[in-house]
């Protein structure tokens, strides 16, 4: 039996996609096992204004990268930290 | 020593040089980004750079750590400025020091590289006219399939 | 600006990073040379430079003019100490500002490098044990044959 | 008809050739035309102390290196000034 277990995650904006959210961070609830495309897929149905960077977003989970491409699923749990990487330009 | 470090104020060349300077080190090579008064023709004001602050330091130790799986050099010191960054003043500020120079100025070059890939930290253009721009490095583009 | 100069103090590298910085340039890259405080297993006092000064100023010179064929650049500054150098000062610092990156990190390093063929400054370590060395760049070697 | 003439030229030395040599400069009286090897032999005549680095000195003139390989015939007028360099070291 596999239960439908669920992880309430702090979700990071920054750059572009805190300026179109409108806030720098929230607190989501997300099945414990979920693919990279759908977190991104359920932010942009959550935050419409996001749409137009859509391409060029990539994720974070606790301080690494989320190959978005790959559409891996990953495995949440509650007190992780995912964040919303517009591209990067720092130097 | 490795040093990594995102504050808010002036970042001070001679302080990082100090930083990396050892009577073992006979070569130091430092890179400073300023912000330009220009770009594609328009009148930059000033920049404004945030950071997504543990992560960001977390990947400069990481590009630390690379330099020294590929050169044999001493200390290495990152610091960027976050914050707004008035025109001629500099956001990052990388200085190695290493036994003989080529590893200092091959390090410094392949650190600013990386660092422009994979550190979490973003700058908004601010122009002249009120208008702004989020940037985006072109190395981005090429290490974001990698993650 | 192209500035070269051979001075008996220390040689401060936050001054040299001033004079090439301009609000149209973003990128600075600087290449330090300091004593240290061995070579081959003998503990080195501290070293003793002389130059054939207006000789130096020119050959000096002239690896700027190299730099400007070579690459878009906007100021170099190219400062080397004589006399004395005690251990972790700097014996020479040269300061390249472009507009992007890669061309002050290349051209900072082509100067260090064609200024240890070409320009005649001479090195002398002193030893611990009161012995002293004349020291012969690698470079010269190669670059004597072209004169 | 070619008249056999004289020039008074400056000579520097640096480094361990001025170390060797014990003097920093000297003013030698050279044919106006001369080959870059006679030069350089000359001097080590002269200064016989010379001799344990001779294999590595070049010569410059007014500034410029002299290339000693080509052995090639210069024109000196008085008021040249040739230097004595030995391996440089300098950075």
């Amino acid at each position: 039996m596999e239960l439908n277990t669920f992880a309430n995650v702090r979700v990071l904006f920054f750059a572009k996609s805190r300026e179109l959210v409108g806030e720098k961070e929230t607190v989501i609830n997300y099945p414990s096992r979920i693919s990279t495309r759908r977190i991104l897929n359920e932010l942009l149905e959550r935050y419409n204004s996001l749409s137009v960077i859509s391409e060029n977003l990539i994720l974070s989970l606790n301080e690494e990268y989320l190959d978005i491409n790959d559409d891996l699923i990953i495995n949440l749990k509650t007190g992780d930290e995912l964040a919303v990487i517009p591209p990067i330009s720092g130097g | 020593m490795d040093h990594v470090d995102i504050i808010e104020d002036v970042i001070k060349v001679e302080k990082l040089v100090d930083l990396v300077t050892s009577p073992s080190y006979g070569a130091i090579t430092t890179f400073i980004g300023t912000t330009r008064d220009n770009f594609d023709g328009k009148n930059v004001t000033r920049l404004e750079y945030e950071a997504y602050i543990p992560m960001a330091r977390k990947k400069m130790l990481e590009i630390c750590g690379m330099v020294r799986e590929k050169w044999k050099v001493g200390n290495i010191a990152i610091v960027h400025r976050i914050g707004v960054v008035p025109v001629k003043e500099a956001s990052i500020i990388i200085a190695i020091s290493s036994a003989h120079r080529r590893e200092s100025l091959e390090s410094v070059h392949f650190a600013i590289d990386t660092l422009k890939a994979t550190v979490p930290i973003w700058k908004k253009e601010i122009y002249e006219d009120g208008s702004n721009s989020w940037k985006e490095n072109t190395e981005w583009k090429h290490s974001k399939i990698n993650g």
